[in-house]
C-alpha cells in the first residue's frame, strides 16, 4: 500500500518542494511589499512634489494638491498660507532617442511659464542629455509666455519672446522639449479656459 | 562529486582572482557590460549582486538534500527571483536615484549566470560554511571586475570619477565610452589585458598563476 | 491605421534600433559562446526566438490579468474575500517571480518537446538549449512587457497581446541577426591572425562593440518612420 | 484586513501557478518520454566530452551511441586512451584487447636552411595554399612550414621551428588532426608500442641526385641502412621505410647511423626520458585538457 500511495501523487509528489517554495516565497514577498510600499509611495511623491518649490516660486510641497482639469493630471500649487500660486503640469513625448518625461511649472492664470525640470530621458550621453542643466537649458524657459508656442534659435534669443537657445550639437532634443511644452501647455490653458468658463 | 571538497578559504580566494567571474570565467557579461558606464551604479549592482548570490547560496546549501535533479534550476531560479525582487523593492525604497539609474537591469540579476552558475556548482553540493566562502569570493571578484571596467569606462568618458575631475579640463570627453559601443571595447581590451599578463607571468615564473 | 503604425515601430525598434542584445546588452553570454558556426547560431536564434515568444505570451497573459493594479482576476478574487471594498489588491511583486517560473519551465517544455520530435536538433544544440533560461533576453522582453502593461500610467496606452508579441516575435528576430552577422565575422577571424591575448572573447566583444557602433546608426529611424507614417 | 489576504493572495497564485506548471510539466515528462537505453548514458558519462571527433564520430554522444546501439570498438577514444577503453568495457562487458596508441611523425628533417631552391612565397600564410603553388619549394614532398598543422591541433601540441613541424609528446594525446591537415601527407600515424619508435624523417620518392639538389639532408635511397639491418628497414620508390610495430628498444641501430650518409634516420618520441620505455599503453599520461575548456563562453 505504501508504494501505492507514493506513486498516485506521482506528478505533484515528485515537485512538493517547488510547491512549498513557491508558495512561502510568494507570502513572504507580498511581507516585504507591505513593509516597503509607504517608503516607496513617497519617494515617487517627492520626486515630483519635491520640485514644486523650484518650478513655481513660493509654492510648498505638502500643502500643493494634485487634481485632474479637463481630463488632464495637474498640480494645484498652494503656497504655505494656502493661497493658489500657479500649476505644475507633467507632460511627456517622443526625444532624440526615447521618451522624455517633463514637469512644466505655470502661473496661476497659465500665461507665463515659471520653470521647467526634466523627470526623465535617455537622450545621448554628453550631448542631448543636457536638457537637464538647471542653468544652461532650463533656465532659458523660465519667464517664456505661455500663450506662443516656442521657437528654438540658434544665436541668443531676446529674454521673454518665446525663443530657446539650442543646444550645440543637439538640435533634435531641444526641439523634442520644446514641442512638449508648446502640446502640453496648449492643451492644458485650452482645458483651463474651459473650466473656468464653468467654475 | 568532489571527494575531498574545497575549503571555505580556498573557494574563498578562488572567488576572487584565479576564478575572477568577470575576466576568468566570462561569467554575468550582461550587467558588466550594461550598467559599468559609472563606477556609482556599478558598484551598487555588485552589491545588489552581492546580496543576492549570499542569500541564494545559502538558501540552496541548505535545502541542497531535497534537490531533485530535474528541478534543480527551477528551485535555483525561483531563490534567486526573490532574492532579486527583495533587493530591488530595497534599492527603490531607500536609493531612489541609484534604482532610476540601474532601471531594468536589476531584475536582471536573475538571469545573471555567475549566480545560478554558483549555486549549481558550487552551493548545491557544498555545506553552508563553504558555499557561503565561495559566494563571498565570488561578489568580491564580481565587484572589481564591474569597478575596473567602470573607472576605465568613467574617466574617459566623462574626465571625472565619482565626480572628482581625474582628467585635465581640456580632455576631450570621448562620448563613445558611455555608449553602448564603449562598453563592448572596453570589456573587449580589457580581457585582452588580463589575458597577456596572466600568459606573461606563467611563461616568467613557472605556471602557478 | 494608427495601431497597425504602432505595432510596426514596436517592430522595427526592438529588431534593429533598440537591438536586444548590441543596445540593451541583453543575451551576451549566448553572444559570445554559440557565435563560431553560422547555422549553429542562426539556430539559437531562432530557439530563442521561439522560446522568447512563449514567454512574452505567458508573461503578459499573467501581467494583465493577474499582477496589473486593478487586473480582471486579482479584483474577482479581492471580491470574494471583502465583496464591494474600494481598496485594489496590487500584486504587482510577484512580477519577476511569475516571469522567471513561467521562462525556466517552458524552456523545460521546449526541451522535451525538441527532444520527442526533432532529436537531430536537440543534439545539435545540446548544452546550450537549457541554458536559454539563463539568456538575459527573454527575461528582459518580460520586464519590457511589463514595464508597457502595468508600469504605465493611464490604462488605455497599456500593451495589448499584439504588441507584447511584436515585441518579442522581432526582438527575437534582432537577436537571431546580430548573432548571425557575429558568426559570419567569426568565422572570417579564424582565418585572420589575432594577437594571441585578443583570440577568443577578445576579439569577439572589439567586433560586437564595432557592430554596436554600426547599429546606432539606426537610433531616429523609428522617429522618421512614425512621422512619415502618421 | 489588507495584509493577511495580500499574503494569502500572493501565497495562493503562486501556489497555483507552481500546480498548473508541475503538472504541464509532468504530462509533458511522460507524453514526450523517449526510451533511451541506460548505458548510452553512462557511456556518455565515461567519455571525456571533448568532441574532438578523434575517434570518427561527431561528438562523443554520437560516439557513446555508436559503441552502444551500433556495436563499434570500445578503444577509438584517443584522447580518453586506456581508461575511458577500460569503462567502456566494463559498461558493455566486452574483453578489451591491447590497444597501442598511436602518435604522429613528421616524416621530414629539412629546416629552412636546409631546402635548396625555396622561391620568395607572398601568398596566404597556409600550407594549403602554398602547397598549390608549384615549385614554391625545390622539394615537392617536403615540410612547407605555414603550421597548418599547427592550426588543426586543439592540444597545443605541434610547433613549427625554423620552418619544420615538430611535434611535443607530452602534450600530444593522438587523435591524427595534425596528419589529417597536412596537404602534402608529411605527418603519419605511427603506433608507438614504446616512448620511442625509430623512423626515417624523410618522404622525397625521387632519385639520389634529384635530393640532392632539393635538400641537404633529403634519403638518396642508397639503400646502406636495409643491407645493415634488412628486417627493419627497405627501401621502396628511392625512399627507406621503417616498420615501427618490429621496433625494439634492445636493437642496436649503430651501424645503420653510421653508414648512413644523411643523417635521415633519427630516434623520435620522448627525448631520453629514463625509465619510460615501459609497455606502451597506458604510459603517455597527460594533463587532460577539454576543446570545451578553450571554448569561451562557460556561462
Amino acid at each position: 500500500m505504501e508504494k501505492e500511495a507514493r506513486k498516485a501523487p506521482g506528478l505533484l509528489g515528485q515537485a512538493w518542494l517547488i510547491l512549498l517554495l513557491a508558495a512561502f516565497f510568494g507570502s513572504s514577498l507580498a511581507g516585504v511589499e507591505i513593509a516597503l510600499k509607504p517608503r516607496i509611495e513617497r519617494n515617487k511623491r517627492n520626486e515630483t512634489f519635491g520640485q514644486i518649490p523650484f518650478l513655481v516660486p513660493g509654492g510648498s510641497s505638502q500643502k500643493s494638491v494634485e487634481t485632474r482639469m479637463g481630463g488632464i493630471r495637474v498640480i494645484r500649487v498652494l503656497s504655505d498660507k494656502g493661497d493658489h500660486l500657479g500649476w505644475v503640469l507633467p507632460a511627456s513625448g517622443q526625444g532624440f532617442a526615447d521618451r522624455i518625461e517633463l514637469l512644466v511649472g505655470l502661473d496661476r492664470k497659465a500665461e507665463r511659464i515659471t520653470g521647467l525640470y526634466v523627470l526623465d530621458q535617455k537622450e545621448t550621453p554628453g550631448l542631448g542629455s543636457h536638457i537637464q542643466d538647471k542653468d544652461g537649458f532650463l533656465r532659458g524657459f523660465e519667464g517664456q509666455p505661455a500663450d506662443k508656442s516656442l521657437r528654438v534659435v540658434k544665436g541668443r534669443p531676446a529674454p521673454h519672446s518665446g525663443g530657446i537657445r539650442a543646444i550645440t550639437g543637439a538640435t533634435i532634443s531641444s526641439l523634442s522639449v520644446c514641442n512638449i511644452v508648446n502640446r502640453a501647455v496648449r492643451d492644458f490653458r485650452k482645458a483651463l479656459a474651459g473650466s473656468e468658463g464653468k467654475d | 562529486m568532489v571527494d575531498s571538497g574545497p575549503t571555505a578559504l580556498e573557494r574563498f580566494i578562488n572567488g576572487i582572482l584565479p576564478e575572477n567571474p568577470t575576466y576568468r570565467q566570462l561569467l554575468g557579461m550582461c550587467p558588466t557590460l550594461a550598467v559599468t558606464n559609472g563606477l556609482k551604479p556599478a558598484l551598487t549592482m555588485a552589491g545588489a549582486t552581492a546580496f543576492v548570490l549570499i542569500c541564494a547560496n545559502f538558501i540552496t546549501s541548505l535545502i541542497r538534500n531535497a534537490l531533485k535533479p530535474h528541478l534543480r534550476i527551477l528551485v535555483f531560479t525561483l531563490t534567486i527571483a526573490t532574492f532579486v525582487t527583495i533587493a530591488d523593492r530595497f534599492l527603490q525604497a531607500f536609493m531612489p536615484a541609484m534604482s532610476k539609474v540601474l532601471g531594468p537591469y536589476v531584475p536582471l540579476i536573475i538571469v545573471n549566470c555567475i549566480i545560478i552558475a554558483r549555486c549549481e556548482v558550487c552551493a548545491s553540493k557544498q555545506p553552508v560554511g563553504t558555499a557561503l566562502a565561495d559566494a563571498l569570493g565570488c561578489s568580491l571578484g564580481f565587484a572589481l571586475g564591474l569597478a575596473s571596467i567602470a573607472s576605465v569606462r568613467e574617466i574617459l568618458g566623462t574626465g571625472c570619477l565619482l565626480g572628482a575631475r581625474v582628467l585635465p579640463e581640456a580632455w576631450p570627453n570621448w562620448g563613445i565610452m558611455v555608449l553602448p559601443p564603449g562598453a563592448f571595447l572596453t570589456l573587449g581590451l580589457l580581457l585582452g589585458l588580463v589575458e597577456w599578463a596572466g600568459a606573461a607571468r606563467k611563461k616568467a615564473g613557472g605556471n602557478q598563476g | 491605421m494608427n495601431h497597425l503604425v504602432d505595432l510596426l515601430l514596436i517592430a522595427v525598434g526592438a529588431a534593429f534600433i533598440n537591438n536586444f542584445v548590441l543596445h540593451y546588452f541583453v543575451g551576451i553570454c549566448p553572444f559570445i559562446g554559440v557565435s563560431r558556426r553560422v547555422d549553429q547560431a542562426f539556430g539559437m536564434g531562432l530557439a530563442v526566438t521561439f522560446v522568447v515568444t512563449i514567454a512574452s505570451f505567458l508573461a503578459w497573459f499573467f501581467t494583465w490579468f493577474v499582477t496589473r493594479p486593478g487586473a480582471p482576476v486579482t479584483a474577482w478574487v479581492w471580491g470574494l474575500f471583502a465583496p464591494g471594498s474600494r481598496t485594489v489588491l496590487d500584486l504587482s511583486i510577484l512580477n519577476y517571480l511569475i516571469y522567471i517560473f513561467v521562462i525556466a519551465s517552458s524552456v523545460q517544455f521546449v526541451e522535451m518537446y525538441l527532444k520527442r520530435f526533432f532529436p537531430a536538433l536537440f543534439k545539435a544544440f545540446g548544452v546550450y538549449l537549457p541554458l536559454i533560461t539563463t539568456n538575459c533576453a527573454i527575461l528582459f522582453a518580460c520586464l519590457e512587457i511589463m514595464k508597457h502593461v502595468s508600469g504605465v500610467r493611464d490604462p488605455a496606452a497599456a500593451w495589448g497581446l499584439d504588441q507584447a508579441l511584436a515585441l518579442a516575435v522581432f526582438g527575437g528576430l534582432g537577436f537571431a541577426l546580430a548573432i548571425t552577422m557575429m558568426a559570419g565575422i567569426r568565422e572570417e577571424l579564424d582565418l585572420c591572425d589575432i594577437p594571441e591575448p585578443l583570440k577568443g572573447a577578445g576579439i569577439t566583444l572589439l567586433t560586437a562593440g564595432i557592430m554596436a557602433m554600426a547599429f546606432m546608426g539606426f537610433t531616429g529611424v523609428d522617429r522618421g518612420l512614425a512621422a512619415f507614417l502618421r | 484586513m489588507l495584509t493577511p489576504v495580500t499574503i494569502l493572495t500572493a501565497a495562493g497564485t503562486m501556489l497555483v501557478l507552481a500546480v498548473a506548471m508541475a503538472l504541464v510539466l509532468g504530462w509533458a515528462n511522460r507524453a514526450f518520454h523517449v526510451e533511451t537505453d541506460p548505458r548510452v548514458e553512462a557511456a556518455e558519462g565515461a567519455l571525456p566530452g571533448a568532441n574532438c571527433g578523434g575517434c570518427g564520430y561527431v561528438g562523443c554522444s554520437e560516439y557513446a551511441e555508436a559503441v552502444v546501439l551500433g556495436g563499434a570498438a570500445v578503444d577509438l577514444c584517443p584522447v580518453g586512451g586506456p581508461s575511458t577503453a577500460g569503462k567502456l568495457a566494463e559498461i558493455m562487458g566486452v574483453g578489451l584487447e591491447e590497444k597501442v596508441p598511436e602518435r604522429p611523425v613528421v616524416h621530414c628533417n629539412a629546416r629552412l636552411e636546409d631546402r635548396l631552391g625555396r622561391r620568395p612565397y607572398e601568398g596566404e600564410e597556409s600550407c594549403a595554399a602554398a602547397n598549390m603553388v608549384a615549385g614554391v619549394q625545390g622539394c615537392a614532398y617536403g615540410c612547407l612550414g605555414f603550421g597548418d598543422c599547427v592550426a588543426a591541433c586543439s592540444f597545443e601540441a605541434v610547433r613549427v621551428a625554423e620552418g619544420l613541424a615538430e611535434i611535443d609528446y607530452e602534450k600530444c594525446v593522438g587523435c591524427g588532426a595534425c596528419a589529417r591537415a597536412c596537404p602534402r601527407n608529411v605527418i603519419s600515424m605511427v603506433p608507438f608500442r614504446h616512448s620511442r619508435v625509430v623512423v626515417v624523417k624523410c618522404s622525397n620518392k625521387d632519385f639520389g641526385p634529384e635530393v640532392k639538389k632539393v635538400c641537404k639532408v633529403g634519403c638518396i635511397g642508397c639503400k646502406a641502412c636495409e643491407r645493415a639491418m634488412g628486417d627493419y628497414f627497405r627501401v621502396e620508390e628511392n625512399l627507406a621505410r621503417t616498420a615501427p610495430e618490429k621496433f625494439e628498444p634492445s636493437l642496436d641501430f649503430g651501424p645503420v647511423l653510421e653508414k648512413c650518409p644523411q643523417e635521415g634516420i633519427v630516434f623520435l618520441g620522448l627525448p631520453g626520458a629514463e625509465g619510460r620505455d615501459g609497455v606502451a599503453p597506458g604510459r603517455v599520461e597527460v594533463e587532460f585538457r577539454t576543446t570545451v575548456d578553450q571554448a569561451e563562453w562557460r556561462g
